[in-house]
């Protein structure tokens, strides 16, 4: 009852949202919503660390949904916090009108509620549905702005995510069509839980086939390379709550389905799945890493960074082993967190600059100290330096690798991350330090902006020395499903 | 206990020994110059009165300088006297465990080091030029001693100086290699450079661009420059003694009978007296070498410093 | 009737799922380019109806009349709506040349009995030899979608891929689930409609359907 | 009392410093005073952590949570304690000093920030040398090397800080994730990431592996370190930051670097190949010759400095590298004295090198200038600094009894004692490295005659060097203590060299103090090689000077001095007149031209009669030969290689979805 509840709350706020008639109320009704949520999911997060899954109908939740559920929401309620001040400026600077603000709200609590579906369907179909619902539905925030740029951008998110997506079905297909043999074609076949308990028996050939297709269709929406050139257009388009949410939350729903097959695949063809992560893991890394180095765009900065980090949840599941497992996981929360930070301060950077370009960006230091000081936090943060919580994660994952002594592996990783830290900090530093930009006012934008920045901050901060018991203990739990133990 | 007592009186009359002959050796250099340049020369007693004359004369300062300027006569005279303490001069007994000659070596650096300074201080650029100069020179010549030393070190199984003597002085010949000579060689040159002589520096010259010596002690007069003068002299004589009972220590006093020290200061001055002529003739045969071909001499006294280390091993 | 028959009937549409695939490719005008694809929707929707037919299988009927219904009578109009609408020249005006795009298409064709071929080999059940061609028709979808210049035929040739994925569906398993069915043709027909919008909005930005001239946004 | 409860003392209170410099920061000159006077309560507490373990008290703290790398938390031995009082010293002078000299910014940048990173990065320093846990150290140490980099950008409106501050943190990023690799390799064989596990974990490993975790922990730390050619950061960093930061980063943090060298080879790795101790000595000596050459060079006062840091930590390295090379042949007695002078090193350089740090920080304080050219004459205008700097000059250029002599005279004897190696080849290599020492040494007292000669003698050479003032108070007393504890640690070397031995006896195995050192004099082991006091020689200079002062006044009888010009050759002089830091060196230049490359030219602006020249204009570079070579090239081959594989996303939508289709192909058609 609780899921329908739950699911609900985003539609609902949606609803009440497009009946609001000033920019008070949907801001204040849109919070409550995104609070509500939050709530409850938190709630049912803890049911489920409590006691164990929960299963009926069409729902489906283990720790892994929980975990996703509780990332979701999170970073959700941090990107709907930051979007009072940002749309209100927008609406100040004449950029939108309220209406457009209304729109905007609207489309985001829908977002909301696909993603939602995407961890808590059981049946792999519906999550199918699910994802290709967030593509059709972000793709509107994606082009919200409805200038050249932000069209293309969209365009080129929704052809190229609607055709992996299209890969994707027919993956899921296969993987049907592999246990009909053994189920039947009983209405549940597509239930991952009725699959992971038969996975034993399944048709490796089909599951290969599936796995592959599957790889390549959701690997489109995670944005492995050479799947992600969508990504930096997306990104560096959408509003920037928005891009938060997309880099936060949304690749992490696409990872998470790829995980639900990974998971199948490996207990009945072992080590194939993982080969195929440890590979798109390296390449996505090393691409990302090209572009960071010549990036002119600090929005399409972040979005490769994205890429760069989906690669290294990806490498860490492809190690796999405890620390693999343990490492990707912590690593999937710990670059929601830092990311949506980093975004959360570049929108600050677009607003006060009015551009882009890295290159017109000065002394940001002088200009905009508070900001200055989260971004480059966050940009140490992002790049893998203590004491900051991704820095733990890479370990783990570098751990697990030299461990199962994937030695040349670990190598390339190794050297990309640190050509990733030296291109970062070059840009970062260029854009933070020296004399500032001509005709730009000193001062920050609205205090209220630093809520949800400070917070995110702090919790990276706090989790770089220190992981809370309840979340290790959940991650060991995560872990478990995949037949790995500390 | 009273081994410490006479050891401290013994180290204190070889230096009063040493700054007695100082002026006396500097005489008789200039004198044997004197005489192969056909010339009459001055007494050989001269510098003597010379140093007397200028403790009796009153002093102009520059009114750039700082303490700097005004410490160093001191300092560098001090210095000289302790590292004359650590020296075995006629008697292998010193003050020897308070440093070998490595600290004697540095002592010697530290007169350097303050008389390069207040060649800068006065901010003339004859003292700044001459302090380059110097400093240029001692680069090179100081590692280049500290090598030969290491050498006898190696050669001896000790660096303090007492042992060294003594230790050749008694066991002579078999303790004779390539390495001594190389060392001996190497010093000799390093000698040379330190005290400012001809080919390296000319120490009577005063034409500013070619004196480096003169040059950082140009501003001195009355008390100051002497002390200055006659620490130079000091070190000098310095030189040839560590040069003398180091390299060759034969001759010099093991134990405190009247004969053997008496033999002693003998041989002592046999070989000051010695190392003063070969000095003389040098200076008054070869001419002072233009300044960047330096190097390549001191260059080839710090390869030979090193040879004689290396040799130590290898043959 | 018989077994050997029906098979040869499904076989048969499946074939002709195929041709209708390669016609596409080879069609020069927006409106050929829609006709193919009805008539290949329409081969599907009937390979359903026999399938349904061959399997007793209730739901797969269903799935055989929204398949006519969604994709042989919605679509093709909203298509047909859309391309009068905009008003663009009809020519598709491909990257790559239709004879050069028919060899390659026969080239994709190939590949996909090869990569089929294991599975084929395993031979359960009497449609397998369709997943090649469903195979076949997803990369040609796809192969449209790159070699084609205008908005609306990559729209087509993702619709193209579903078909195949459909063929695949009912040829392999008889058909998902049935609320799986529902959610996907409710899906296929939302994107549909949602690229038409932004093929409005982009020849409303660029007054032009040819996404060629989208290249803003680059590194 | 227990070392537990003065370390958490020391967090604490340095916490609260950096949360005060926050809190107060609208009153600039408060915030100043509190969070820098608790930056030297918390040192002040650290230096009694440390005082405490070395007297024979560990200390032991966990903190209460457990991570996938086990606990983490801190505890120090013998060796940890060593480097914290060092630290710690070092750290309450340079606090003290920064009272005074924060006010160079105020109104200029936030003091509040300054404290803040200060106070943090004193932390850090105390936890790198206290970590527990590998990965807790790394952790801490990264986050010295960030708060460090924060610190070199403070002033980041200047020209060319940022990137100063950029090739910092990249070059120590890359070093640490050379030393992550190493140290994660350790805790797999170890089977645990505690520090605890891992001494002697080196016996677990195969050689092969051994010698690579060596190379690698070499690189990483060396980096920190500033051997060359790794060293190219730290010229531009360490200048860059605020002086009271740069004493801090020469002085110390360099030494943590040090420290984890000696903390991985002798304990975790342990000593067998005698290849690891030539190749340190190698690139010691290079770093220690080529340190100093380079520093003659620079007109930059903090320039000089810092590349004499690399010079120092050049020698410092020899020591190590010597004793490394001993402990092969398991002579643990020699390893012991050579190991002895080489932490005797670090702890000198940190003394000296902060007071010469501050004492630049005061030049620049009082003239707004650290260019050689532009100062002089300041010894009459600061006193005081100039005293402090100038003991500081002394200790650097080992001029006895000062502290810097002792530990040099101490690498030396360790160096001689190299006719003990069985091997021959050894035998002869190790005089080269005495050799390159000893022209290391001379040319040091070259430097900073130079040094403390341009900069405080003679006349002033600018306006601002002609108006300097002595500096506040504060100042003077936190640069002073370190000039006197040069003074200090070298006289009564004697005393302090039992405890540096029972810090070293664990890690060679062997106790060499009692045969080093009896009563006031100080020998190398094997009995009777030589021996020295600095103390005695101390007491000598003390009695010899007054007593040479005293004959010399009397003899002759008193005497007036008038004051009158220098001599002019009878046209007056100017400033102009003077020799310049470039001059002095340039005989320098000329002999190792081979070495700096320099590239000398001279533009004449010619009237219209050839004769008759407008003006003369002479520039001079010394080709900064590592970056030219080494670093430049990497970098362009990476952005080249970056900028091809950047063609890719050329906004062709079709060409994207090219790609998918392709990568889908390959696979279905690989692995079907």
């Amino acid at each position: 009852m609780m899921l329908e509840i739950m699911i609900a709350i985003p539609l609902v706020t949606a609803l009440l949202v497009f009946i609001t008639r000033s920019r008070r109320q949907m801001e204040l009704v849109s919070t409550a919503g995104i609070v509500a949520l939050f709530a409850v999911a938190c709630y049912i997060v803890y049911d489920v660390i409590a006691d164990g899954n929960i299963e009926y109908s069409i729902w489906y939740l283990d720790s892994l949904s929980a975990y996703m559920l509780f990332i979701i929401t999170f970073i959700g309620l941090m990107a709907a916090i930051y979007s009072i001040p940002y749309i209100s400026h927008e609406i100040k600077e004449r950029e939108l009108t309220v209406d457009r603000a209304k729109y905007y709200y609207v489309l985001f609590h829908v977002f909301m509620f696909t993603m939602l579906m995407v961890v808590i369907s059981n049946n792999l179909g519906i999550m199918w549905i699910a994802i290709e619902a967030t593509t059709l539905v972000s793709a509107f925030l994606v082009g919200f702005t409805e200038n050249d740029m932000a069209v293309e951008a969209a365009w080129k998110y929704l052809i190229i995510c609607s055709v992996g997506i299209t890969l994707a079905l027919f993956g899921t297909i296969l993987a049907y069509a592999s246990s009909i043999t053994v189920l039947g074609e009983s209405s549940d076949a597509l239930n991952w839980s009725t699959l992971m308990a038969n996975a034993a028996q399944l048709d490796p050939t089909l599951l290969k086939i599936s796995f592959i297709l599957i790889m390549v269709g959701y690997g489109t929406k995670v944005g492995l390379a050479p799947m992600h050139t969508w990504l930096p257009d997306a990104h560096s388009q959408a509003p920037t709550p928005v891009s938060a949410l997309l880099s936060g939350v949304l690749l992490n729903c696409a990872m998470y389905g790829i995980l639900r097959y990974h998971l199948i695949v490996s207990v009945s063809v072992p080590g194939f799945s993982s080969t195929l992560l440890l590979l798109f893991g390296l390449v996505s890394m090393a691409v990302a890493a090209a572009f960071i180095i010549v990036a002119r765009d600090f929005k399409r900065l972040l979005a490769y960074s994205s890429i760069e980090h989906m690669g290294i949840i990806a490498f860490g599941f492809g190690i796999g082993g405890f620390l693999g497992i343990f490492g990707a996981l912590l690593h999937m929360l710990n670059h929601a967190l830092t990311k949506c930070l980093m975004f959360l301060g570049a929108g600050n950077l677009l607003q006060k600059f009015k551009t882009r370009d890295i290159s017109q960006i000065r002394g940001v230091a002088t200009l905009m100290p508070i900001t200055a000081v989260l971004f480059i936090a966050g940009a140490l943060a992002i790049t893998g330096s203590p004491p900051f919580s991704i820095f733990l994660s890479e370990v783990t994952i570098m751990t697990g690798g030299l461990s199962s002594a994937n030695y040349l592996a670990v190598g390339i990783y190794i050297l990309l991350l640190a050509v990733i830290f030296a291109a970062f900090m070059y840009h970062v530093s260029k854009m933070m330090f020296g004399e500032p930009t001509e005709g730009v006012t000193k001062g920050e934008l609205e205090r209220s902006r630093f809520l949800p920045m400070g917070t995110l901050l702090v919790m990276i901060l706090v989790m770089g020395v220190f992981i809370p018991t309840q979340l290790h203990d959940l991650l060991v739990k995560i872990a478990s499903l995949f037949q790995v133990f500390p | 206990m009273d081994q410490i007592y006479t050891d401290i009186v013994l180290s204190v009359l070889q230096a009063l020994f040493l700054l007695a002959i100082a002026p006396l050796v500097t005489g008789i250099i200039r004198k044997i110059k004197a005489h192969m340049q056909q010339r009459k020369g001055a007494s050989i007693f001269q510098p003597y009165r010379d140093i007397a004359k200028y403790f009796h004369k009153d002093s102009v300062v520059s009114s750039e300088t700082s303490w700097i300027f005004s410490i160093t006569p001191y300092i560098s005279m001090a210095a000289v006297l302790i590292a004359a303490l650590l020296v075995p001069v006629f008697v292998t007994r010193t003050l020897g465990f308070v440093g070998d000659l490595i600290v004697v070596v540095y002592l010697l650096g530290t007169v350097r080091f303050f008389t390069a300074l207040a060649g800068l201080d006065a901010g003339s650029a004859f003292g700044g030029m001459a302090s380059s100069r110097e400093m240029m020179v001692s680069s090179i010549v100081e590692p280049t001693m500290l090598l030969s030393i290491f050498a006898m070190g190696l050669i001896t199984g000790t660096t303090s100086l007492g042992s060294i003597a003594s230790a050749l002085s008694v066991s002579g010949i078999d303790l004779v290699r390539p390495a001594l000579f190389l060392a001996s060689a190497a010093f000799f040159i390093s000698t040379i450079a330190e005290n400012a002589r001809v080919p390296v520096d000319n120490p009577t010259t005063h034409l500013e661009l070619t004196m480096i010596h003169e040059g950082m002690i140009l501003e001195y007069s009355g008390k100051k420059l002497g002390l200055m003068e006659l620490s130079s002299m000091t070190r000098l004589v310095l030189y040839f003694t560590i040069l003398s009972n180091v390299f060759f220590p034969w001759g010099i006093a093991n134990d405190l009978s009247v004969l053997s020290i008496g033999a002693g200061l003998v041989a002592i001055l046999v070989k000051v007296m010695f190392l003063a002529l070969i000095i003389a003739i040098i200076e008054s045969s070869i001419s002072k070498l233009r300044l960047f071909r330096l190097p390549n001499l001191l260059t080839v006294s710090f390869t030979l410093a090193l040879l004689a280390v290396m040799s130590f091993y290898i043959l | 009737m018989n077994d050997i028959f029906l098979t040869d009937v499904i076989n048969g549409l499946a074939a002709l799922i195929l041709l209708f695939a390669f016609v596409l490719v080879a069609g020069v005008r927006m409106g050929q380019i829609i006709r193919a694809y009805t008539l290949g929707s329409l081969a599907l929707g009937l390979l359903a109806a026999a399938v349904a037919y061959y399997t007793k299988a209730d739901h797969i009927y269903v799935v055989a009349v929204l398949t006519i219904v969604l994709k042989v009578i919605v679509i093709p109009k909203f298509l047909n709506y859309t391309v009068d609408r905009i008003k663009v020249k009809k020519e598709v005006e491909p990257l790559v040349s239709i004879p050069g795009s028919l060899l390659i298409c026969g080239g994709l064709t190939f590949i996909a009995y090869y990569i089929a071929s294991p599975i084929i080999a395993q031979g359960s059940s009497i449609t397998k030899n369709c997943l090649a061609i469903s195979i076949a028709v997803v990369f040609i979808g796809f192969f449209v979608i790159i070699a084609r210049r205008k908005a609306m035929t990559e729209i087509v040739g993702l619709l193209m891929m579903e078909n195949g994925l459909f063929l695949a569906a009912i040829s392999l398993t008889y058909g998902m689930p049935m609320i799986v069915e529902i959610g996907v043709f409710f899906d296929v027909l939302v994107a549909a409609i949602i690229m038409g919008i932004f093929a409005f909005k982009i020849n409303h930005t660029f007054e032009t359907l040819d996404t060629t001239f989208m290249r803003r946004l680059r590194d | 009392m227990d070392a537990d409860l003065f370390f958490i003392l020391l967090t604490v209170t340095g916490t609260l410093g950096a949360a005060s410099a926050v809190a107060l920061r609208k009153w600039e000159r408060a915030c100043a005073a509190v969070s820098f006077g608790a930056a030297a309560l918390s040192a002040l507490f650290g230096t009694i952590v440390a005082i405490m373990v070395l007297t024979g008290s560990p200390m032991n703290i966990q903190l209460p949570f457990d991570t996938p790398f086990g606990y983490f938390g801190f505890s120090l031995d013998r060796l940890g304690g060593f480097f914290l009082l060092v630290i710690s010293i070092v750290s309450f002078a340079v606090s003290i000093y920064s009272i005074g000299y924060s006010r160079e910014y105020d109104g200029k940048y936030s003091i509040a920030l300054l404290g803040l990173l200060f106070n943090a990065f004193l932390l850090a320093m105390a936890f790198v040398v206290s970590a527990n846990n590998a990965i807790f150290f790394l952790i801490v140490w990264e986050s010295m090397s960030l708060t460090s980099y924060l610190l070199v950008v403070y002033e980041n409106r200047k020209e060319g800080i940022a990137s100063s501050g950029l090739l910092y943190v990249v070059m120590t990023h890359l070093g640490t994730a050379l030393i992550m690799v190493a140290l994660i390799m350790m805790g797999i064989y170890a089977h645990s990431f505690e520090f605890s596990a891992y001494s002697g974990v080196g016996a677990l490993m195969p050689s092969v592996l051994k010698s690579t975790l060596f190379v690698l922990l070499f690189i990483g730390f060396g980096t920190k370190a500033g051997i060359i050619p790794l060293h190219v950061w730290l010229p531009y960093a360490h200048p860059a930051a605020p002086s009271n930061v740069s004493a801090l980063m020469s002085g110390v943090m360099v030494k943590t670097a040090v420290f984890m060298l000696i903390r991985t080879f002798f304990d975790f790795l342990g000593v067998t190949d005698t290849w690891w101790g030539l190749l340190v000595l190698l690139v010691a000596s290079i770093s220690a010759l080529l340190g100093v050459m380079y520093a003659l060079m620079e007109t930059d006062i903090k320039r000089v400095l810092a590349y004499s840091t690399v010079e120092n930590v050049g020698i410092i390295l020899i020591g190590m590298g010597a004793a490394m090379v001993f402990e092969s042949y398991h002579l643990d007695m020699l390893a012991g004295l050579a190991l002895i002078a080489t932490l005797l090193h670090v702890m000198n350089h940190a003394f000296f090198k902060g007071a010469l740090f501050m004492g630049a920080g005061s030049i620049l304080f009082a003239t707004h200038t650290k260019d050689m050219e532009k100062l002089g004459g300041l010894a009459r205008k600061m006193k005081w600094t100039g005293i402090i700097f100038f003991i500081g000059a002394l200790s650097i250029a080992a001029i006895p009894p000062f502290n810097g002599f002792v530990s040099e005279w101490l690498i030396f004897q360790s160096l001689l004692q190299s006719s003990q190696i069985p091997d021959m080849t050894v035998k002869v290599l190790l005089p080269v490295t005495i050799a390159i020492l000893a022209l290391t040494g001379a040319l040091a007292a070259v430097c900073f005659v130079r040094l403390f000669g341009i900069v405080f003698l003679a006349k002033p050479r600018s306006e601002q060097a002609e108006h300097a003032e002595e500096v506040p108070r504060t100042m003077l007393i936190g640069s002073g203590l370190a000039a006197i504890l040069c003074i200090v640690t070298g006289v009564f070397s004697f005393a302090i060299i039992p405890y540096v031995d029972q810090v070293t006896t664990p890690l060679v195995g062997a106790s060499a103090a009692s045969s080093i050192v009896n009563g006031f004099v100080i020998s190398p082991t094997n009995d009777q090689f030589s021996t020295m006091s600095p103390f005695v020689l101390a007491i000598l200079i003390a009695v010899m000077v007054p007593l040479v002062i005293v004959i010399s006044k009397r003899y002759g009888g008193k005497r007036k001095t008038v004051v009158g010009d220098t001599w002019d050759c009878g046209t007056p002089l100017t400033a102009r007149n003077q020799y310049t830091g470039t001059a002095y060196s340039n005989p320098l230049v000329r002999v190792f031209s081979y070495i700096y490359r320099p590239r000398p030219e001279v533009k004449t602006e010619s009237t219209s009669s050839p004769y008759v020249k407008k003006r003369l204009s002479y520039t001079f570079v010394v080709v900064p030969v590592f970056e030219k070579y080494l670093y430049r090239p990497i970098v362009v081959v990476m952005v080249a290689l970056a900028r091809w594989v950047s063609k890719i996303q050329a906004g062709s939508i079709q060409a994207y979805l090219a790609y998918i289709f392709a990568t889908l192909v390959l696979l279905l058609i690989i692995f079907r």
